[in-house]
């Protein structure tokens, strides 16, 4: 069963990263990114599984912890954008270049 | 050995610094005081440099007023300072033609003064530097220090085009010279490799033993690094550009010392480093000197603009310098190091002849002069002078110089000697047509008639150039007979017996550094 | 003796500095101060050459000039025989044509440069005439080729001057050049230049086939300096300069330098019958060729100019065949009377305010009666008449060369000689005898006989013209000069030497110079035959012949232009900007910076895009891991 | 006992700065608006006392908090390095925040956060810590780098850096997972022995997993091609937290790859080396070439700074004492160099016009001679021309590679370095050789940044003459 | 039994996944989102990591979600709803998307290791929760302290960049 979790991980990270890399909107890409980390963090536990160990759930927790700082910091960017531009059109953003 | 008992070396090279440090407090508007104050440092430098030449002693090969200060302990690196028969002159070269340089600018440069005369004294610092070090790390820091203060020398107190011109000049210069920075380390790690001790000595590193495959490429490191400083030919386009934008004190000291460091280089490295590749590529630096010697000629020869023609002729005169290094010969060492002198001192006071009537003129198209005979004598006759030293008439420095690199590739092969003789022809014809078209003729450029002659500074500089124009020509006995025993000891380093190793001999020398360690 | 023989060539040399840097004061006094110092000069070098004539070689070395590892040159001054008689010439005519030119020069703006140069020019000549190695008679060679080139471009506003004197520097540099080479190869065999050390040694030494290279390479040294064809291209411009100059430098003593040096380096010559060959016929066939462009010149300095090129062959014929004494003699008497026709010409040219054209003159005989017989005699003397001095010498030369196995050299010798007697007396006839061409012009130009301070020395020049020769007669079995010189340059030993009768040789000479005066006095006096119907008759040789066989415009248009042009837009053009400058140097920053332009456009500024970088480094990365497991 | 006070005393330099954040935090909410610069007093004061205590503690070696957390020489000099950069960044931001009227304790705090963050990822092997830290420190970083709220290209700026940082975060999650789940421990020097003994296939996972995580510290150092974010962010960020996170995470996640790299990575050391190599070129290679067509000085800093990540790459592919040294001496000499040129940034932007250009360098060499001078200094140290800094550096980084034999990474890199000077000069340029302009731009004329430029000046002259207890303390350094 | 219990959750937790990237309304992608975050909760449990998917029921599909979706509140909806669905060059998102999915495939069916303890060690007393607890303040002390120090940070940037006069 192993290779079945990490195929699952696997395809949350693609698809997250996909996500990130093919969506406009900010907030899709945030839950993208909420996606991918979730998809990398599972690895944690099912390796803590599979090894019987226990320290990857704990570090699953630091991860979601992490996550979740990210979250709160990407929403505020979200509001900034917002509050700038009126939209979160992340390709309305992209005057430093080159 | 340091028979001075006196630390003399790191006086000379930084007593232009301190006074930098002085002349940097002085008020920028007091722009007399800061042309003396600048003045007078140089010329103590020069005066203290002075005792380097009577206590010098000519019998030996070995590094005199030596100083050594640990630098960087952990690596090895060393304040390590000294001359020889090699460096000397050029140390000497230095400390003279700086303030002469110095004193041409006082009313040529009339913007930033105080900067201007900053720079020339770094610069003094950077170029002794470079002449004096015994540690390559040392010699490498001063290598490249001295581009700062060239480069600033040229952006700034250049002419239109100088931007373009001092980037080139230093990017060109920085990119060569960094492949010599792989080659020091390579030099540094294969000693240690051989030894088991980290020293950047370089009279240690020359008894390094080379595997074979990497001597070459090191050859090659050193060779490109100093090749475009000479410039020989075809590393040489930074040259004219350089020359043509630089103020007249950048060029004279561009011409009269930056150049030498690149003929210097090859002295001090390229031949006793690596004897076997010396052997091996000289006959292609022959070459490469000689298509330098006549293909400098061959464009000199077309300048439109005299600054640009000097410029050429200096590729042509250190193609003379290279080929007598490479022809691996006594007296075509001692003529090579005799020809970078030479050529600091007439092509140095050719640009300054060049200086003092662009400062009259502003123009320095050849096109634009004509008949200065009738109208400054005194100058014509002045830079008559230094154009014969420079095409190498007999009596005057330029004759002795190249007569002894010809005769040194005479006797390394005759058929070089026969081909550059024919050098002397084409030098002729560059210089005097540019004379002609300058000096003589009719005055056909109003603006002319305005020229005054050489005032009393002008002539403060150019009589002691003039003075060694002669000096050499004549008496050449007293340059040649102290750089003698150095030469020798190059000469014999440089064909000493083969020491490319292979695989098996390196392990066997590593066992018997292991063994004898512990 | 050692302090004279110093002095002797001090002497101009403080003239040169006197003159030289206080020429601003000493302007009025000029002339005299440089007089007196070749003054000084002659008389001093009189000890050494008595000295000399009892049989001694002065020789004393001052100290070592260049000390090299390989070889020591030392600065080192030596009168033998040789260097006796060309200290002799040298100090003699300059000494004259000094005092010649206090007059000839006066009121020029550049006096006091003018004598400066002539002074310094002396010393050089000295220096190479007397110097003991090759090297120091390099230095004095380089240096008479400078104050040449300063003397022709005397008159530095006239364009034809300056160039002029370029073109002799730059011609003789070729010349230097083998002349360089020569000395290297003389190093190269004896490590040392030093007359006293070479010469010696030089047939156990050398081979012969090294032996020709050294002969070669000095005689295109020899070439360029005595403008020997093709190097001669420089000598006819070279008359740009003051009349004086032409006369000293480059008639009597700068000139036959080349001849000098062939002379000193017998040693080797004699072992090099190629050489010799070369030089020999170079020599013979200069004298035959330049007296051809003599026949149609109308410049009167031209016209001298080509025959001192044509009696240069002579004496190059003289030293070619092995006759050294020979050469040595015409460049003796060559000087005397050479010096003369110049100083003729040039007070024809001073009396006439410098113009030159033989159409414009005619009867100056009235006018200048010294100076037209002082020509006369010049011109005998050139001619080969007995007694005068040039039939001592050209007779000797080409009797030598017929004795050593030369006729067709000889042959054309004698030929020349007739062209010789017949372009010379053309000269004089046109010049001074018939009518005037142009009436009034004399009037108008206040022509007259030139003042005392040059006409003594034309004098004294004309009197050794006349008896000069008389060294060469045979005393008591002895030919005294060929006595003197023998003993430094022995003539070269030729296995058949041939004998023929003296008188008929003599005949032959003497006839060949009477029937070109005769052709010359019909033609110009007695206008039986015009010159005009000749040149109508032989159009295409005329027309060659008076633009001296279009060879400065062969030069120009097929040597000088297009190596300028390569030079220009080939060279510095493509192969400087283009190819190397903008090719090689900018184009590596050129590289760099395409380099940099197309990554730029990495940073589009959409974040997505930067992501895709961020992926495509993992998939880049981890792929080649995984591909390799895979 | 579990823990003790050892441990305490093992992070005692991020505690005090914690601490003082904390002291901030507190005292913000009762300062009047004028005196808000005494929260600027505080942290320096705060980094001060760190230092000091730092510095104090230079030589021990100990491990706290079950192995977590190493105090050892790399740790300490590092941390001496980051908290002199956090001071010079402090320095640079009081009057700059007063002029853009931000002047809240929150930068502060978040500032010496991130400090203790960057601390604390330099001083340990477990990877998990590693991670937090990391996340900690870019957190942080994001919102400073969009503090200038009512700047669109701030807010840009973050959101960039925002996305991107995650983006290669979660690889880093990735990695440790993997490393995690290949070894049972995120402990270095565990997965070192573990490691050491994998068969084929354990160590082909791991090279991936290292690859991973690569891309997080990659991400962090500007590394090819997880440098995008680089330039925009430098740009946007204000001046002088572009200073400061163009050094401290620099210094931080250097540290960090080095020991995960040389303790941790060691058995596969002929791998990342095969791949830093590549990583090393294209890095500086993109870095220097890009920058040439930089027109303003934030971004082009912003590329330098990348090639000069992939200059101290060379340092770590050499895997020898002297390049690993080598990385921790350039780190040293690059906060001196690049400070002082984000200083000069600063110093030329106003208020109204906050543009960073080139342009406006214009004849400051001859209106400010002080300053115009120090940049001069601080390009040609970047460029790496000796007496500086930057040429002592690069030396030792190259040496470090031509002792391994790597000549050509040694030749690519100084070609680099060449290539450099081009757009470094052109600064100069700029300042001295284009003429004064015609109307002067005022300057942001600001005592402390004077200072930090004068004292960058002057370390990176001194430095770059006597860099050799520096040196020695860079090398020595690296115990591990 | 476990399998298709595995199947199903897979399905769930991957569907929603892909529901977020390709809904181009962002209300809807949160809902997909937290169908996501309780796929993965499924997964946790039966992995036996009851607490981690308690607490990602709770932090992720609870509050993070709703923290997303208040802050869309916040925003015109639709300013929001009009934002294209993709980036220009989908194609090349999807391509680097399958890349990763391709090279992180290959290391899941190559990736082995010792499977001996599969599902042992995770509880004390049956408690997954206990076990947490003990490694994470026996072990993970200081990670956890540093955590906290991050939650700070976030708050505080939070409240830095959003505040709307920031000198009050």
């Amino acid at each position: 069963m192993l290779v079945q979790y990490m195929i699952v991980s696997a395809l949350l990270i693609a698809i997250g990263a996909t996500g990130v890399m093919i969506k406009r909107n900010f907030m899709i890409v945030l839950m993208s990114l909420e996606i991918m980390i979730n998809g990398a963090g599972m690895l944690l536990i099912v390796m803590a599984y599979y090894l019987g160990n226990v320290s990857g759930q704990v570090m699953f927790l630091f991860v979601a912890a992490v996550a979740a700082s990210e979250t709160a910091v990407g929403l505020a960017i979200a509001v900034m954008m917002y509050k700038r531009k009126g939209s979160v059109d992340i390709n309305d953003f992209s005057m430093l270049k080159k | 050995m340091n028979q001075l008992h006196f630390p003399i070396l790191s006086l000379i090279t930084f007593i232009p610094l301190m006074g930098a440090f002085f002349v940097a407090l002085i008020n920028e508007k007091n722009e007399n005081l800061i042309k003396w104050f600048t003045f007078i440092i140089l010329v103590i430098d020069f005066i203290v440099s002075l005792p380097l030449f009577f206590y010098f002693d000519p019998t030996t090969y070995h590094m005199q007023f030596v100083e050594r200060v640990p630098w960087i302990k952990s690596l090895g690196f060393e304040y390590h300072v000294g001359v020889d028969g090699i460096s000397l002159f050029l140390v000497l070269l230095t400390t003279f033609l700086t303030p002469l340089a110095q004193l041409s600018t006082w009313s040529a440069i009339d913007k930033k003064v105080k900067l201007f005369n900053i720079v020339i004294l770094l610069m003094q610092t950077g170029m002794l530097g470079v002449f004096i070090s015994i540690d390559m790390f040392l010699f490498y820091v001063f290598w490249e220090v001295q581009l700062i203060p060239m480069y600033l020398m040229i952006g700034i107190w250049g002419g239109p085009n100088r931007v373009f011109a001092t980037m080139k000049f230093f990017l060109y210069t920085f990119a060569g010279s960094v492949f010599m920075m792989i080659a020091i380390m390579a030099l540094y790690f294969l000693n240690h490799h051989f030894t088991g001790t980290y020293t950047s000595d370089m009279v240690k590193l020359m008894a390094t033993p080379l595997p074979a495959h990497l001597q070459m490429w090191l050859f090659l490191a050193f060779f490109i690094a100093f090749a475009i400083k000479v410039p020989m030919w075809p590393f040489h386009t930074w040259l004219p550009w350089a020359h043509v934008e630089a103020p007249t004190a950048g060029s004279v000291i561009l011409a009269g010392i930056l150049l030498k460091m690149g003929t210097y280089g090859f002295l001090r490295f390229n031949l006793p480093m690596f004897p076997d590749m010396t052997h091996a590529f000289a006959l292609l630096v022959i070459i490469l000197s000689i298509i330098g010697i006549f293909y400098g000629a061959f464009v000199a020869m077309v300048q439109p603009d005299i600054k640009k023609l000097v410029a050429y002729s200096s590729v042509s005169h250190l193609g003379y310098s290279m080929l007598g290094m490479f022809a691996l010969t006594q007296v075509g060492l001692e003529g090579s190091i005799l020809q970078m002198l030479n050529h600091g001192i007439s092509t140095g006071a050719l640009f300054l002849i060049v200086g003092i009537i662009y400062e009259r003129r502003h123009t320095r198209l050849i096109s634009e002069y004509g008949g200065l005979a009738s109208l400054i004598p005194v100058f014509s006759v002045f830079f008559m002078i230094f154009t014969l030293s420079s095409i190498a008439v007999p009596g005057t420095n330029g004759f002795v110089g190249e007569f002894m690199i010809l005769l040194g590739a005479f006797l390394a092969k005759p058929i070089y000697g026969i081909i550059v003789a024919f050098g002397g022809l084409f030098s002729a014809i560059y210089m005097l047509t540019m004379y002609k078209r300058v000096v003589f003729l009719k005055v056909t450029n109003p603006k002319n008639l305005e020229l005054k002659d050489m005032n009393k500074r002008e002539w403060a500089y150019m009589l002691p150039l003039l003075l060694f124009v002669f000096w050499i020509g004549l008496y050449p006995n007293t340059f040649l007979s102290k750089m003698r025993v150095s030469v020798e000891h190059l000469l014999q380093q440089t064909n000493r017996s083969v020491k490319v190793i292979d695989k098996t001999q390196e392990a066997q020398l590593i066992k018997t550094v292991v063994v004898k360690k512990g | 003796m050692s302090g004279i023989l110093l002095f002797v060539v001090l002497a101009p040399l403080i003239g040169f500095l006197i003159n030289g840097i206080f020429g601003k004061w000493t302007k009025p006094y000029a002339g005299v101060i440089a007089s007196l110092a070749l003054a000084t000069s002659f008389v001093l070098g009189l000890f050494p050459i008595m000295s000399v004539l009892h049989g001694n070689i002065v020789e004393h070395i001052y100290y070592t000039w260049l000390p090299f590892k390989e070889v020591v040159i030392p600065f080192g001054l030596r009168v033998d025989a040789l260097s006796a008689v060309m200290l002799f010439v040298v100090t003699f005519v300059s000494t004259m044509i000094h005092i010649y030119s206090i007059g000839y020069m006066h009121g020029d703006p550049g006096y006091s440069r003018f004598f400066a140069y002539l002074n310094l020019f002396v010393t050089s000549m000295l220096l190479l005439v007397l110097g003991n190695n090759y090297l120091l008679m390099f230095v004095g060679w380089e240096g008479v080729g400078l104050c040449s080139y300063l003397l022709i471009g005397f008159w530095y506003e006239k364009d034809t001057a300056s160039d002029a004197g370029e073109k002799a520097f730059v011609v003789n540099r070729i010349g230097d050049a083998g002349f360089t080479i020569g000395v290297m190869f003389i190093i190269y065999y004896f490590g040392s230049a030093t007359y006293a050390d070479v010469f010696p040694r030089a047939e156990e030494v050398l081979n012969s086939t090294a032996a020709t290279i050294i002969g070669l390479a000095l005689f295109l040294g020899a070439m360029g300096k005595s403008a020997q064809f093709p190097l001669y291209i420089w000598l006819t411009d070279a008359m740009e300069g003051p009349t004086p100059v032409s006369s000293l430098i480059h008639a009597a003593t700068m000139v036959t330098a080349g001849v000098y040096m062939v002379a000193r380096s017998n040693a080797i010559f004699s072992m090099a019958p190629i050489a010799q060959e070369v030089v020999a016929s170079v020599g013979a066939f200069t004298a035959f060729y330049a007296a051809t462009m003599a026949l149609t010149h109308k410049d009167i300095k031209r016209i001298l100019a080509y025959s001192t090129l044509s009696q240069l062959g002579y004496m190059f014929i003289g030293v070619g065949v092995g006759a050294y004494w020979t050469g040595m003699f015409h460049l003796m008497t060559h000087a005397f009377f050479k010096g003369l026709l110049f100083l003729g010409a040039g007070a024809v040219m001073h009396s006439m305010r410098g113009l030159l054209s033989i159409d414009l003159m005619g009867g100056l005989r009235k006018y200048m009666p010294q100076t037209a017989i002082l020509m006369v005699i010049a011109s005998l003397a050139i001619g080969g008449i007995p007694p005068f001095a040039g039939f001592f010498s050209k007779d000797a030369i080409l009797a030598h060369a017929l004795e050593f196995g030369h006729p067709i050299i000889w042959v054309v010798g004698e030929i020349t000689a007739f062209m010789t007697a017949f372009y010379m007396f053309r000269f004089v006839f046109t010049v001074f005898y018939g009518e005037e061409k142009v009436p009034g012009l004399y009037h108008d130009l206040h022509t007259h006989e030139a003042p005392a301070v040059m006409t003594i020395p034309m004098w004294t020049l004309g009197i050794l013209s006349m008896v000069g020769g008389f060294v060469g007669l045979h005393i008591g079995g002895v030919v005294p000069f060929e006595h003197l010189i023998t003993q430094i340059a022995p003539n070269t030993e030729v296995a058949n030497e041939a004998h023929y009768s003296e008188t008929v040789l003599i005949g032959v000479s003497v006839t060949m110079g009477i029937l070109g005066i005769l052709a010359a006095w019909i033609i110009y006096i007695k206008k039986i035959i015009t010159a005009e119907s000749i040149a109508r008759a032989f159009k295409p040789i005329y027309t060659l012949l008076a633009n001296t066989y279009y060879v400065d415009e062969f030069v120009a248009c097929c040597i000088v232009k297009p190596f300028w042009w390569v030079s220009r837009n080939f060279l510095w053009k493509i192969v400087d900007v283009i190819l190397i400058d903008k090719g090689m140097v900018d184009g590596a920053g050129w590289l760099a910076s395409r380099v940099g332009y197309l990554l730029r456009f990495i940073q589009t500024g959409f974040v997505n895009h930067y992501a895709y970088w961020v992926s495509l480094g993992v998939i880049v990365l981890s792929g080649w891991y995984i591909v390799k497991i895979i | 006992m579990l823990y003790s006070m050892k441990d305490l005393v093992a992070i005692m330099p991020e505690l005090i700065i914690t601490a003082f954040a904390f002291v901030i935090l507190l005292i913000d909410l009762w300062l009047p608006k004028k005196s808000k610069g005494l929260n600027g007093v505080l942290a320096l004061l705060g980094v001060a006392i760190a230092f000091g205590v730092t510095v104090s503690m230079y030589g021990t070696n100990m491990t706290a908090f079950r192995g977590m957390v190493v105090m050892d020489n790399a740790s300490n000099f590092a941390g001496i390095i980051m908290l002199l950069t956090t001071f010079a960044a402090i320095i640079l931001s009081l009057d700059f925040l007063k002029r853009e009227d931000m002047n809240v304790g929150e930068y502060y705090e978040i500032l010496l956060f991130s400090l203790v963050a960057m601390m604390v990822l330099a001083s340990t092997y477990n990877l998990i810590v590693m991670f937090i830290a990391v996340e900690t420190l870019s957190i942080g970083m994001y919102v400073l780098t969009g503090f200038l709220r009512d700047k669109d290209e701030s807010v840009e700026g973050a959101m960039k850096y925002f996305i991107l940082g995650s983006f290669a975060s979660t690889f880093l999650v990735l990695g440790i997972g993997l490393m995690y789940g290949l070894f049972g421990t995120v402990d270095l020097t565990i997965i070192k022995g573990g490691l050491a003994n994998a068969d084929s296939l354990h160590k082909w996972a791991s090279i991936l997993a290292f690859l991973f995580i690569f891309v997080g510290f990659g991400f962090k150092i500007a590394a090819f091609p997880f440098h995008s974010w680089t330039p925009d962010v430098y740009a946007a960020a204000p001046t002088p937290m572009s200073a400061f996170m163009s050094v401290a995470p620099k210094v931080a996640s250097f540290l960090a790859l080095l020991r995960f790299l040389v303790v941790g990575m060691s058995p596969i050391e002929v791998e990342w080396t095969k791949i830093l190599w590549v990583v090393a070129v294209f890095t500086m290679t993109f870095g220097n070439t890009v920058a040439l067509f930089q027109k303003d000085l934030k971004r082009l800093l912003g590329y330098s700074s990348i090639a000069h990540a992939g200059y101290m790459l060379v340092g770590i592919v050499a895997t020898n004492q002297l390049g690993y040294g080598a990385v921790m001496f350039y780190l040293f000499g690059y906060m001196f160099m690049n400070l002082g040129a984000f200083a000069i940034a600063e110093f030329i932007s106003t208020k109204q016009d906050r543009g960073t250009e080139i342009a406006s360098l214009r004849g400051m060499g001859y209106r400010y001679p002080l300053m115009g001078a120090a940049m001069l200094l601080f390009m040609f140290c970047l460029a790496g021309v000796p007496p500086t800094v930057g040429f002592v550096g690069k030396y030792y980084l190259f040496s470090a590679a031509v002792k391994s034999h790597l000549y050509l990474l040694a030749v690519i890199g100084v070609l680099n370095s060449a290539v450099s000077a081009y757009f470094y000069l052109n600064v100069i340029v700029t300042m001295y050789m284009k003429g004064e302009p015609e109307n002067a731009q005022p300057v942001f004329n600001s005592f402390p940044l004077k200072v930090v430029v004068l004292l960058g000046a002057v370390g990176v002259i001194y430095v770059g003459i006597f860099p050799s207890t520096f040196l020695d303390l860079a090398l020595h350094s690296i115990g591990f | 039994m476990e399998a298709i219990v595995f199947y199903i959750l897979a399905i769930i937790t991957v569907g929603g996944g892909l529901g977020v990237v390709i809904s181009q309304n962002p209300f809807r992608a949160a809902l997909w989102m937290v169908l996501t975050f309780v796929g993965i909760a499924g997964l946790f449990v039966m992995l036996h990591a009851q607490f981690n998917a308690m607490l990602q029921l709770i932090v992720y599909a609870g509050a993070i979600a709703i923290m997303i979706a208040l802050t869309m509140m916040v925003m015109d909806r639709r300013n929001l709803n009009a934002i294209g669905r993709f980036n220009p060059q989908p194609l090349w998102a999807a391509m680097f998307g399958a890349g990763i999915l391709a090279d992180l495939a290959v290391l899941a069916l190559k990736f082995k290791i010792d499977l001996s303890n599969a599902g042992k060690n995770l509880a004390i007393d049956g408690s997954n929760t206990k076990m947490i607890g003990d490694v994470l303040f026996k072990h993970y002390l200081f990670p956890f302290e540093i955590t906290a120090i991050i939650l700070l940070v976030a708050l505080l940037g939070a409240v830095v960049l959003t505040k709307k006069d920031i000198n009050q």
